[in-house]
This record gives structure tokens, sequence and C-alpha cells, in this order.
């Protein structure tokens, strides 16, 4: 089967819901953390692929992608952040945990 | 200070000592229980200032066990011996860790090798020996056949 | 008189030194010359002799000419154990554990009379272990107090010969150290 | 046990242990240490894993067979230990010393002094981390090596001082070794201080690091170049002389700052004055006997004697308690290092675990001397 | 097959693989570990894509980056060999269900709209990727790219403020 | 005069002569295969058995010179017995991470080879991202590191990976700034245009002030990126015994060793591209009877005359400096490299701007 | 070669590192004792647990770090054309790192580039 | 000034860090700098009198000098040294006691020379041998009289 688009979209896809299967199981903050970059990884595949499927001679998706990538780590560095400050405080980087007490 | 002014000095502090000027050094023979407040006045008189501890031993003389202070001051340079005598069932004497810092190892190595037990020392553990050992190895009358090969 | 024969004896038991009669071929033979020729040095030197092994060590004997240089922090990456220096009770378990977290083939060197046989400190101690191979098999043991950097190196280079000839050493389980 | 409960009680405190078989404590010292991050809160040296029970020994030696086991205790400075305990038996039977076997033992006191620094200089600059230095001094030990066992017959653990005097009389070479080994030390000392005292990455990490006052300093005990780095005047050798020191001119090096890096000064000044004392008397080592007439089996007279002297480290004391017998009834030694060891947590509390080599590298420890 | 789609499906598999095995493990180290090599296997599908340059920002920032951050907090929290709390039974089950769901359906969703392009285009090169970025004209990215500044600004002061606040409240 | 380039084309024509692409293609991919492998192989024997030496000469004494001629076999006399010794694991370890740290560096330090040019046209790929690629997956090592010390299971293994974690990610930001600077002047990333742009001088001399500091800084931190003395404070013997590779022993200890050699290999090539123009002989301006002389010197003895320059380099340094404590290190790099390093950033881009350096 | 060079050295790198662990693995003498796989901890036992809580220090720095990454991620293709672009370059990565450093500036006033 | 102070700073940093390397440079590249001895290759030069091992000496006749008094014995401090006497017939008829075995202990020595000190007659000696490594403790207990050995004429 020759390689497109739809291949690509199904990957993208599916690395997606793998991140919204983690984030819904885990409760660990740092794992959910983990699946949120999954999801972004999988979003930033498919700029990617319809910037060179669909849009080739723009850089649309590409820049996209790029900034993506750089919220991507402002977040996950506040995101650690927090979770640091949250374990300081309560011992606990449960997300249960947390939601009970008050930050 | 000469050896008679330390005399002097010290017979204020402590009238039942005994005083031998044979040595080096005037040496001053005490019981256990005196030789704590002795040894705050030996400190923090001005004119003694004995700020300098220097050796720490332990004697074992069959029927008693005394320590031997060494005690130098280092602003006016004089010396002292202090030998403080215990009860050899009973062997307790007050520390002079908060005097001296350097009492608190020293006395240590007394209690690991004689056995002297000295009260209030924060820590008072075997030094030198592992925890489980039994005995004051340098007692006269410690026996180990197993360790000891006899020449 | 007393026995001639229990008198030459030494004053205290030996334990028989390992090693030796294994069959080795030509693959074996590259083998040992390899491991001959690396034996990294675990760090371990506990009193005066240390010195004499630092000597060796040093730029005038210079032991890196035979590739020992290489000497480890970490038993994990060393390959013989300079026991250089006294071994008192309190230290025996831990030359134990050292010698036992050495990845093998391991070898021993017993530097010095103290670790050879409690030396200067066999009569009248109640605390030195007489004899490093009471506790861990020795393979070469080098007398003196301390002895020159050169005997250190000339045990190293007999340690080679065995090595060279002999193999991998066979295990031996020696008695638990009598006090812990 | 106090280090378990914190390590078990307390989160986020890592004990940690260096040692007994670690290469920066030289020795088998074993430190347990308590940190926060890579902050130290607590020392807690464990000693005792070469403690070889000399004292006991001791009880059953003579007068003459016990200085050998001195030397195995502070081997840096074997000559200065044996020294010591010539000197306490000397002040027990009343001998008088010939000039020429005192001018003798000075001069090997302060050539071993020399040997003892070099090697602490060495192996200070490799544990922080300059692995040069350590074979360039080495280099110089080997040739002081060299002129002892051309006199002594030994490398390190000597015997060569014995009660009244010393054991052999000079080698015929040695006043010439010694100086050919002066001249070119003086040059190599300048080649010491380019590698590292004068470099940066050296004094910053010596600098402000290990920081003790000079008021406990004195009630640590500390003493020799611990206690000269705060400032406060130490030396045997001038407070007490012995064997003629009191004739001879040299300074006592002194340091305010009560840091590693003083310490280090300390010591590396304490080279060049020990060249000069050689330099002093090289020249003129008087003729005579190397040695008193003694008897062959020595007695001291019930008694207690105790002699001091300075030894690399600090001063060294050693303390017989005699019945009258042919062995002492008890002997004690009071070790530099001992003392100089109990300030370790206060010095250590509040820095970093990388000072901490740095900190032990100029406490200069020798490890069985501590445990004797 | 040609080589460069059984590439392709190898890096599917591997991304899928570790993607799946990262939300799954109970070892929260491996669970990095995993993690990392599925931002690999994106990397690799860059490359595959003749992206290299949005490869190298993905392995620097996210493998360079992120991962060695969430290492460091793992260091920070967790100890080794403590395994991660088992997810409830049900929790697991309604999230798998629910995940599973949603992708068919939005699976079906893609099939449904077959897209094709034209022609896949060539490479990328760094230099238009900087023109374009430097480009304040219309159609530039010049504006994005300076707020970019400001947003790494924000995230860095708010993550100091938040760290050294849990730092100051400990001691 | 035959040069490497010369074999290659050879080859490359003699191959597909006879047979059909995907073979050649394949043959090709063995033929480099087993020259990257040697490669590491040997580089690991040369580097080991030339830090002995340095080592050696620097601290009076002679090294290594009895097992082989001279000495020579010293370092795979080492290598086999690695080989040959027991691999253990500890108990407490987790034994997959435990064994996966030292393929990982080991993989990342091969991967990094791909774009470096060893001579004209022996390169395995002239990616055109060249230097950012080389940054990127070099920056993966450090993951291998933290791996190893987060499997030991030992503190000394785990404070170690933290020292080297924290240390070399620092510097992997000086490093790639001082990188930038000849990107601007050469106004590409590939290493091959690199190269060419110093067909007529090398950057370090053509480049004034702001390259010659460029270069400082890159050196500083590529020391401190591959973990070496006086930056070693991963391994510190002194206070955590072996720092990361603590627990590892045999063959798994070897590769740790053999990558950490490598990676200096690596950067030192970089380095050796960056400001010394690779295999670019010296070329003077536009002295044609001077470059003519100099042409004649192949280029991959050029190219690895300049690497074991800079390897000697820093070599020296390890074997001349005192270690610096973990807070100066990160001190060297937050307050002076890395402001300094943008700072030169900004004066290279006003020098690239007005043109001001040697065209 | 391209890009299949990366698949090359992938492979080569796990062949030669495998293949050499596996190897030694096969032919390595090893005995057992209840000591050997203990951790190594000069010689003592294990006090405590083999975790550090590291203070937040050394993970502020790789906080710091990841944005900066970021940083010199925009710089590459910026590096690329600036000599194409002139001065306009200038001015837009002078406003960027500007920015950039003020965050640097906070960050050293409050003390988190300091190793506590 | 700042700046002037701070260029000062990398000044003299730079200097004292290039002076050490300066040193070790010159070192690298200066051979005859080395001091390394060839061990093996090189025999070593002793010392005349350093302390390797003690031994009785014998001259060609194979006769020693001690005459078994056990000085040396008790002179060790370290119980090194055994000397097993017996009741020799004199060519008077009075019976004498002389030395049967010398016992030493290598393993044991501390090479503190008070035995050669003490012997009265200069029966034993320090060699200058120092390469005695075994691979059995038990080869280094030795006899140092030589078989058959006698007590030379006239040493009492
Ligand atoms: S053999 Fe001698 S030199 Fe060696 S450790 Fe024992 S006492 Fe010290
Ligand atoms: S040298 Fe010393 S230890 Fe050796 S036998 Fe003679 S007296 Fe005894
Ligand atoms: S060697 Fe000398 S001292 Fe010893 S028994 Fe013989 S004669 Fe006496």
């Amino acid at each position: 089967m020759e390689v497109g688009l739809t291949q690509i979209l199904f990957l993208s896809t599916a690395l997606f819901f793998i991140g919204v299967y983690g984030f819904l199981t885990r409760r660990n903050m740092i794992t959910m953390l983990m699946a949120v970059e999954l999801m972004l990884n999988a979003v930033n595949i498919n700029f990617i692929a319809f910037n060179k499927y669909l849009w080739g001679g723009k850089l649309d998706g590409v820049f996209f992608t790029i900034f993506i990538i750089a919220i991507a780590a402002a977040e996950a560095a506040v995101a650690i952040a927090i979770v640091i400050n949250i374990y300081r405080n309560f011992g606990s980087i449960d997300a249960e945990d947390a939601d009970s007490l008050k930050l | 200070m000469t050896k008679e002014e330390l005399k002097a000095k010290l017979t204020e502090f402590n009238p039942t000592a005994v005083f031998d000027e044979a040595g080096e050094w005037l040496n001053v023979s005490i019981e256990a229980s005196e030789w704590l407040p002795l040894a705050q006045q030996l400190r923090n008189s001005a004119e003694l200032d004995f700020d300098f501890l220097f050796s720490v031993t332990g004697v074992d003389w069959k029927t008693h066990l005394t320590v031997v202070y060494h005690l130098r001051s280092i602003k006016h340079g004089h010396i002292i011996v202090v030998k403080a005598k215990c009860d050899r069932a009973k062997p307790e004497i007050e520390t002079v860790c908060n005097i001296w810092k350097t009492a608190e190892l020293n006395e240590r190595e007394a209690y690991d090798l004689f056995g002297i037990i000295f009260l209030n020392h924060p820590d008072l553990r075997r030094l030198f020996l592992t925890d489980d050992w039994e005995g004051w190895p340098l007692r006269k009358d410690y026996v180990d056949e197993i360790n000891i090969i006899k020449l | 008189m007393e026995d001639n024969k229990t008198i030459t004896q030494f004053p205290g038991s030996v334990h028989p030194a390992p090693g030796g009669g294994i069959l080795v071929s030509k693959f074996d033979d590259v083998l040992n010359w390899a491991r001959s020729n690396s034996l990294w040095p675990l760090v371990f030197g506990t009193s005066c002799c240390a010195i004499e092994m630092m000597s060796a060590a040093g730029a005038k004997y210079d032991w890196s000419r035979f590739g020992f240089e290489v000497a480890r922090a970490t038993p994990r990456q060393a390959d013989v154990i300079i026991i250089a220096g006294t071994i008192v009770n309190k230290m025996a378990p831990v030359l134990k554990r050292l010698y036992d977290q050495m990845p093998d083939p391991k070898y021993v060197v017993a530097m010095g009379a103290c670790s050879i046989s409690g030396g200067p400190f066999f009569y009248n101690t109640y605390s030195v272990v007489k004899g490093a191979d009471h506790i861990i098999p020795v393979d070469v043991y080098i007398p003196g107090c301390p002895p020159r950097p050169e005997a250190l190196i000339h045990a190293l280079l007999t340690l080679q010969e065995k090595i060279k000839a002999g193999g991998t050493r066979e295990k031996i389980y020696l008695e638990e150290v009598k006090k812990p | 046990m106090q280090y378990e409960e914190i390590a078990t009680t307390e989160e986020g405190n890592l004990v940690i242990n260096v040692g007994p078989q670690h290469p920066a404590t030289h020795g088998v010292m074993h430190l347990v240490i308590t940190m926060n991050g890579e902050t130290i809160l607590n020392v807690e040296p464990h000693l005792g894993y070469i403690h070889r029970s000399i004292e006991k020994m001791c009880e059953s030696l003579s007068y003459r067979q016990f200085i050998y086991s001195t030397s195995r205790m502070d081997y840096l400075s074997s000559h200065i230990n044996n020294h010591g305990c010539a000197l306490a038996v000397e002040k027990g039977l009343q001998i008088e010393v010939p000039e020429r076997a005192k001018v003798i033992r000075i001069l090997m006191d302060e050539l071993t002094r020399i040997a003892s620094h070099v090697l602490w200089w060495g192996a200070m600059a490799m544990d922080v981390g300059a692995l040069t230095p350590f074979f360039h001094a080495f280099r110089e030990r080997e040739l002081i090596n060299d002129i002892m066992e051309e006199t002594c017959g030994a490398r390190l653990t000597m015997n060569y001082m014995v009660p009244g005097g010393v054991m052999t009389d000079l080698h015929p070479n040695f006043v010439k070794k010694v100086k050919e080994f002066v001249a070119f030390f003086r040059t190599k000392i300048d080649e010491y201080d380019t590698l590292v005292t004068y470099n940066v990455i050296f004094q910053e990490r010596m600098k402000n690091v290990g920081v003790i006052s000079a008021a406990d300093a004195v009630s640590f005990g500390c003493t020799g170049p611990v206690l000269r780095a705060c400032g406060v005047k130490s030396d045997i050798r001038k407070l007490a002389p012995y064997d003629g020191y009191e004739k001879l001119n040299f300074e006592e090096p002194l340091e305010t700052a009560g840091d590693s890096y003083a310490r280090y000064l300390v010591r590396m000044r304490e080279l060049r004055e020990s060249l000069s004392i050689i330099d002093q008397l090289i020249d003129n080592i008087p003729e005579g006997d190397f040695q008193a007439k003694t008897k062959a089996v020595l007695k001291l007279p019930k008694g207690e004697f105790y002699s001091r002297v300075e030894t690399a480290r600090g001063e060294f004391g050693v303390y017989i308690i005699s019945e009258g017998g042919l062995t002492p009834y008890r002997i004690h030694f009071r070790s530099p290092g001992f003392a100089n060891l109990s300030c370790l947590n206060h010095i250590a509390k509040g820095q970093k675990i990388g000072d901490l080599v740095a900190m032990m590298g100029t406490l200069d420890l020798v490890i069985p001397d501590i445990d004797r | 097959m040609e080589v460069s789609n059984i590439i392709f499906y190898l890096l599917c598999a591997m991304i899928l693989g570790c993607g799946l095995m990262a939300v799954t493990t109970r070892q929260i180290f491996r669970a990095a570990i995993y993690l990392l090599f599925c931002m690999m296997g994106v990397a690799g599908l860059y490359f595959w894509m003749q992206y290299e340059f949005i490869a190298a920002v993905q392995i620097v920032v996210y493998v360079g980056g992120i991962v060695v951050l969430i290492i460091f907090s793992i260091f920070l929290t967790h100890r080794v060999g403590n395994d991660l709390a088992e997810p409830e039974y049900k929790r697991t089950l309604f999230a798998g269900l629910a995940s599973l769901f949603a992708f068919l359906l939005f699976w079906s969703v893609i099939k449904r709209n077959e897209f094709f392009g034209e022609q896949p285009s060539g490479e990328l090169s760094v230099r238009r990727i900087g023109e374009e970025m430097l480009n304040y004209k219309q159609g530039g990215f010049v504006l994005p790219f300076e707020v970019v500044s400001i947003l790494l600004l924000a995230a860095m002061i708010g993550c100091i403020v938040i760290a050294m606040r849990a730092q100051t409240e400990k001691n | 005069m035959i040069s490497l380039e010369h074999i290659s084309q050879s080859i490359h024509e003699a191959l597909s002569a006879s047979l059909n692409p995907t073979l050649v293609l394949l043959i090709e991919m063995a033929i480099a295969g087993i020259l990257v492998i040697s490669l590491f192989a040997v580089l690991g024997l040369v580097l080991v058995f030339m830090e002995r030496k340095v080592s050696a000469y620097m601290q009076i004494r002679l090294g290594p010179n009895r097992v082989g001629y001279k000495g020579f076999a010293q370092t795979a006399a080492d290598t086999l017995k690695l080989l040959i010794k027991e691999g253990l694991t500890p108990d407490g370890a987790d034994k997959f991470l435990f064994n996966l740290a030292p393929l990982l560096v080991i993989v990342v330090a091969m991967l990094i080879m791909a774009p470096i040019a060893f001579t004209k046209g022996f390169q395995l790929w002239d990616i055109n991202i060249g230097v950012l690629y080389v940054s990127a997956v070099s920056s993966v090592g450090v993951i291998g590191i933290l791996m190893a010390g987060w499997a030991s299971n030992n503190k000394y293994s785990l404070l170690g990976a933290m020292r080297s974690g924290a240390q070399i990610v620092s510097y992997e930001l000086s490093a790639g700034l001082s990188v930038l600077t000849i990107v601007i002047l050469v106004g590409s990333l590939s290493i091959n245009d690199i190269i060419a742009s110093q067909q007529n001088g090398w950057w370090i001399f053509k480049g004034h002030i702001p390259v010659l500091i460029s270069f400082v800084i890159f050196v500083i931190a590529v020391t401190a990126e591959t973990n070496r003395a006086p930056f070693d404070l991963a391994e510190a013997e002194s206070e955590l015994t072996a720092g990361f590779h603590t627990e590892y022993s045999g063959m798994r200890f070897a590769l740790f060793f053999l990558a950490e050699y490598v990676n200096i290999f690596i950067v030192c090539a970089i380095g050796a591209t960056l400001f010394f123009g690779g295999w670019m002989p010296f070329h003077i301006g536009s002295w044609e009877e001077f470059n003519h002389v100099m042409d004649f010197i192949p280029g991959i003895v050029w190219f690895f005359g300049k690497i074991f320059s800079l390897i000697f380099l820093i070599m020296w340094f390890r074997w001349t400096f005192p270690r610096l404590r973990v807070d100066q290190l990160l001190n060297l790099e937050w307050k002076y490299l890395l402001p300094i390093a943008m700072f030169n950033l900004l004066l290279t881009t006003v020098m690239a701007i007005t043109g001001f350096y040697i065209k | 070669m391209g890009a299949a060079s990366l698949i090359l050295l992938i492979i080569c790198g796990l062949a030669f590192a495998g293949g050499a662990l596996l190897l030694s693995n096969a032919i390595t003498p090893g005995s057992k004792n209840s000591q050997k796989g203990e951790p190594y901890e000069c010689g003592v036992e294990t006090r405590g647990q083999s975790w550090i809580q590291f203070n937040v220090g050394y993970y502020l720095f790789a906080l710091i770090f990841l944005i900066f990454d970021v940083e010199l991620v925009f710089l590459y293709p910026w590096a690329v054309v600036v000599k194409s672009v002139g001065v306009v370059a200038l001015v837009e990565i002078v406003i960027f790192l500007f920015i950039l450093f003020l965050g640097f500036l906070y960050a050293h006033k409050k003390g988190a580039l300091k190793w506590q | 000034m700042f700046i002037v102070d701070y260029i000062k700073t990398v000044y003299s940093t730079c200097k004292s860090l290039l002076s050490g390397m300066r040193l070790t440079g010159y070192y690298f590249f200066h051979h005859k700098e080395i001091i390394t001895e060839q061990y093996p290759d090189v025999k070593a030069v002793m010392a005349e009198r350093f302390r390797g091992e003690v031994v009785m000496t014998h001259d060609e006749k194979n006769e020693h000098r001690c005459t078994g008094c056990t000085a040396c014995e008790l002179a060790c401090p370290n119980a090194t040294i055994k000397i097993v006497t017996k009741q020799e017939l004199q060519p008077d008829g009075k019976k004498k006691k002389a030395l049967e075995t010398f016992v030493y202990h290598l393993e044991l020595c501390t090479m503190c020379n008070l035995c050669i000190v003490a012997c009265p007659t200069d029966a034993i000696k320090m060699a200058q041998t120092f390469e005695h490594s075994v691979y059995d403790r038990s080869q280094l207990t030795k006899k140092l009289n030589a078989p058959g050995s006698k007590l030379m004429e006239g040493v009492e």
C-alpha cells in the first residue's frame, strides 16, 4: 500500500487517542503530562503532514508546528514547576490527592 | 603562672586536691565527682584560662581507673595535669564536652577502651571497636583468647 | 625440645593458596594474556603500605608501564585488590564485601606483613586480623614492612605469571571472620 | 543509631557513605554524611577501621622495642614520631643525647616534614581533581626517600631514632645529597605554586571553604597547620623546643583566615621554613657520637613522662606511665590527627559535598594516626 | 513494497508501540523512556517526510529538553523501584472504551473525506523558514516569532516564581 | 594523486556498472557500516592510549610501554579483558534500563557521525541542517547517562547522573550559541557549505575576535559537555567514586568509556570543521602557489590532524587543572559563558551585516 | 548516501554494542554470592534508600535550559539568513534576545541561577 | 571601574591557567625530565643499608657466626625469630649450647633492625633483596642457617 496522507493521519489519530487514554487512566501528574505531550505530538504530525501533502508551497503548517513545539516546551516547564510545587507541599503528585487539597 | 601559683589557685578551688610536683608539670589528683566544677573553673578563670585540652588518657590502676587530662592555656602557656579517680566497678565521670569540644571524641575513646562512662555525653558509643564488642580491651584484666596471641 | 617441624610452622592457621591446575588452550592463552596485562587495581590502601603503593603508582616506579594504573574507585570495574595495610576486625567485613562485589575473574594481592599475617601487630593485639587470607583468598603475598614499590611491581608480575599459567581461579569458601 | 533515624525519618535528606573504602579518605575512615541536595547537614566520622591496638601492644614491649610501632601510626612522619618516643624515654632515663645525634634528628625531622607535606600537596591536589601534581610530588618524595634509605635503611617506617640518639651514623653521601635536594627543591616549590597555588580554579575551591575560628580550633584541640591557619601560635618547636630547635632561626608561619586556603598556605610556607632549617644545619653537623651510651636493657623509673614533638600534622605527645618495669605500664599517644578530625563536622556543616574533599585534604588526616 | 514504505510502517510501529507503553507501563522512568522513543519515532517520521529541520527541532526540544525535564522531575519525586499505582479496573475500561470509540469515530470521518493533495513538495530548506520568519510583510511570521519570546519570558518567570516558592516554603 | 574520494568514487562506479541500484546501495551500506564500526573501535583504542601517554609524559613518567610494541597493545588488552569480564547487574537495578543505557549512548554517538565530512565527498549524509543535526542528536546522549544513574539503584550513580545532567544541558546552550556564530558568517547549516566557505582561509583566522571568542567558548563548552576534567564532576572520584557508572562493570562499562572518547572525537571534529576548515587544507587567501603546496597533503590527514590537535588540547586541560565545584561550574555557564556568547552573537551579526570579515 | 545512513548507523550501533554485550555475556565467567548484587557503598551496607530528593537547584537549571533551548531553535533559521536579510534581522533578533534577556536578568535577580 | 575590573579578572585568570598549562606542556615535550625507572628490565640498585630481609652470613666453609645466644630473639619486638638450640659435645668433652635452627618468619618481620643491633657476634645482617613475592605464605617461613653449617671457629 502506497503510503500517503491517510496513513499518516491514521497514525496521528491513533497517537492522539493513546494520549487521551493515558490522560484518563493515569493519576500521576507527571505521567499525565506525558500523555499531553503525546497528544501535542499527534497534532504536530497532522500539521506537518497537511503542510507536506496539501500545502506544499507554503510554510504555514511548519510554522504552526514550530510554535506548538515552543508552546509545548513552555507548557511542560510551567506544568512541571507546578507539579514540583505540589509535591513539595503535599508530598504526593497524585492528581486525585491534589484535588482534595486546596492549592 | 608558675607551679606554685597554680597550686595556690587550685587549692582555692578545690581544697581536697592532692598535688604532685615531681614531674615537669603540676599534677592534681581529684575524685571524679569533683571534676566538672573544677574544669569549669579552670576554663573560665581569666588567670588560668585553660582553653586547650590536648590529651585525655584513661589509666587502669587495677584498683581504680583514672582519667588524666592534660590542659594548656594558649594565652599564658602554662600546663596542668588533672587526674580524676573513678571507681572501678562503676566508673562514672562528668563529661567536659561543653567546655572543650575536643573532649567528645577523646571521651568516647576512653569509654571504648576502658569503659569509663561519661555522664551527659551527647553520643557515648564505641569509637574504634565494633558496636557489639564485649569488654574494655585496655583494662588490665581484659582477656580475649581468640584475638590476643600472647608472645 | 619441641618438635622441629611444628616450630618452623607459622604460628597461626594458613590457608592453601588456590589456583593452578587448569588445562589451558590457545584461546585461553589469548584471554589470559589480556587478563594478565590489564590488571586494574581497586583503590584499597588501609595504612602505611598504601603509601608505597602510591609510590609504585608515582613517577619513579610507574606501574602504568604494565597497564596497572587504571585504579578504580569502585570494585565493579576492578580486577585485583591490593590489600595494602593492616586489616582489623572492623574492616574485615568490608573487605569481604568489596571482594564479593567484584566481578569475576578477580585476584588478590596481599601487600606487606600486615595483610599476610598481621605482621607487626600479630602478638598482643585484640583487633588485628591475623592475615587477610582468613577473609578472602589471596593469590600473591609480598612480605616487607612496607615492601618496596619494586617489590609490589614484582608481585604483580608474579600474579601475571600465575594468570598466564592458571586461567580463572577456582572458588574457595572461607570460614567467616571470627568477630563481625 | 543517629544516622539511621535521619535516613528514614526526615524526608528529603540523603545519607551517603564516604568510606571506608574511598579514594578521598586516604585510608579507611568512614564518614556518614547527611545531605540535603548537595549541602552537607552533618558529617559523622566512624573510626576504628584501622584501630590496631598499638597502645595495648606497647604495654608488652620493652622501651627499645615499642618505638617501631609508632612509625606505623603516622607513617608520613615516622621519624618525628620515633623522635617523640625517644624523647620520652630519654626524659625518664635522663640520658643526655650527643650533639651530633640531636642535629641528625632535626635534619631527619625536617626532611620528613618536607616529604610529608609534599605528599599531602600531591594528594590534596588529586582530591580536588588535578592529577599531575601528585606525580610531581612523588618525584621530590622519592629523592627524600633515597636519602633516607641510604642512611636509615628504610623508605617509610624508619625506626631510626633510638633512646639515646640515632641507630646508625649518617651515610657519607648524606650531606652532599641533602644539599643537592635542597637546591633542587627550591626550584620545584615555585613550580608547585604555578601549578596549584596560583591556579584560579584551585583558589576558588579553597577559599572560604571549611572556615574555623581560632577559638573553635583551640576548643577542638586542633594543632599544627590547622591551628596556625587561624593565627594561633602552636608550634611545639617554638613553645617547648627540644633537641636544639631553640638554637635555630626559623619562623612559625601564621595565617588568619582559618579556611582551607590558609591551611594550604601555612603548609607551603612550612616547606620553605624546613628548607631553611636544613640549610642552617647541613653545613655544621658536629662531630662526635651518634648515640649516647645506654644500657642494653632500659628500665624507666616509676613515674610519668610526657614528651611533645611537632609532626607534620601538629602536636604529637607520648605519655608513658611507668611502674619501674621493663615495659611501660600504660602508654598513650596524643595524635594530632585525632583532634584535627574532631572539627570536621563543625567546619563541614552547610558546605557542599564537593568541598568536603578540600576540607579533608587540608586537614591532612592520616587515619592510622587517628585510630592508633 | 518499497523500502521507504517499510520504513514508514516501522516508524509507525515504533511511535504507537512506544506511545502505548508510555501510558501503560507502571514504572515511571520507563514511561519517560518510552516517551523518549516515541518522540524519536516522530522525529524519524519528520526525517522520512524530509522535513529535517522540524525533525531536528523535535529532537532538540522534545527529547533534549522536555524529556530531560520530565526525567529530572521524576528524580525529584520518585524512588527507584516504586511502581505507579495500578489504575482502577473500571477507569481503565472506561477510558479504553472511550478513546477507542472516539478513535473509530474520528477515523471514520477521516476515511470519509479522503484527502488527496498535490504531489508532496520537496525538501524544506532552513533558509526559506528563516526568510519567512523574518518577513515582516503580509504573510510573514515575524510577529509570532517575537511573541514567542514573550511567551518564553512569561514561562520562565512563571517557572521561577513557582519553583522558587517551592524552595523557600520548604526551607 | 589517489585520494579517498577517488577510491569511493571508483568503488561506486564499479559496483553500479554490474549491479542494480538497490544492491549497490546495500553493498555500499555494508562497506560504510564496517568502516564506521572499525573507526569506532580504532578510535576507542587510539584515544585511550593517547590519553594514557599524554598523561604520562605530563606527569614525568613513561606510561604503558610493555604490552606489545612500546605498549601499543595495552588498550587492546584492556578491551579484551573488559570483554571477558563478568558483567554484573546489581539486584535492585532496573535490568532493562541498566542494559539499555550503554546501548543508547553508543547509538547516539554513532548517529552523530552521519554528517561529518572526513574528506571531500567522504561523508555519510550531507544533511542540509548539518550542525543543527549534530547538536540535536548529541543532546540525546544525556538521557543515557540519566538512565544509567537511575537504573543502577545507587546513590553515587544517581547523584553523578544528576550532576552530569544539569551540566550537559547547561553547556549545550553555549556550545549551540558559539556554533551559531559560524552559521551566521556562512549562511548555511550544511557541513559541506561551512567547509567550502573556508576555501580561502579558516574561520578562526578570518573571523576576527568574535570567532576567537566563540572558539574559546566552544572548547570550554564541549569539554564540559563531554564530562571531561576540569568539568568531570559526574565521576569526581574523590566525591562520588565513579559517578553514574559506579555499578557498571565489564563490557557495559567499556561501552560508556568508549562513548566518552568517541564523543570527544566527534565534538573535536565539529570544532575542526567549524573553526579550522574541516578537511580543507591551510589556504592563505589567493596565494596560489602556497595553496597548491598545501593541497598535496590529503584532506583526511588535515582533518585528523586538526581533530587530534583539539583532542590534545582537551587532554591537556584535563591533566593540568583541578576540577571545578558544581556550583562554580554552573556559575561559569550561566553567569559568564552564556551572556558572553549572546553578546558575541550580536557582535558577529553586526560583523556579518557590515561585511567586516575576510571574505 | 542520504537518510538511509541514519538507519545504517543505528544498525551499526546496535550491532556493535549489542554484539559486544551478548558476546561478553556468553563467554564471561560468573559466580553468585549474597553480597554481589548489593549496591556498592564504599564497602558498607546501604543506609536509607537510594533516592535523592535533590533540592530544586538542579531542576531550576533544567527549566531555564528548556526555555533557552527553544530560543536556540529559533535562532538557527535566523542565523542562516542574517547575511542576506541584513539589518532587519539584526533589529528583530535584538528585540527577541532583549525580551529573553529580561527573563535572564529576572532569574539572576531572583537567585534562580545561584547554586543552592 | 566595573569593566576594567572584569577584564582584569579575566586576564589574570587566563594567565594563571595558561602558566599552568605551560608547565605541563613543558614536561610533555621534555622527555629528559622523565624519572621513571624500568624496574624488571633495569635491575634496581639498592642502598647498602636497605633492610630487605634478615639473613645469616655464611663463609665459604659453610660456617656461620651464630652462637645461639637468643639475644636477637629477645630483641625482636615481634617474635619473628625463633632460635632452636641443641647441646653439642665439644672436643674437650663438655656440652655446649649451639644453634640448631634459626627460624625466621619473613611474613612477620617488620625490618626494624633491632635484632641486627642486638646480635653480639654480627651473625646476622640485613640483605638488600626484595623480590620475595610468593603464592603461598608458608614459603615465607625460613631457616636461616644453611643445612650442615657449623659455628665459625673462635666466635664466642
Ligand atoms: S606491613 Fe608494615 S608498612 Fe605495611 S601496613 Fe603493615 S605496618 Fe604498615
Ligand atoms: S628486623 Fe625487627 S622484626 Fe625483623 S627479625 Fe629483626 S628484630 Fe625482628
Ligand atoms: S644471631 Fe646473633 S643474637 Fe641471634 S642467636 Fe645468633 S649470635 Fe645470638
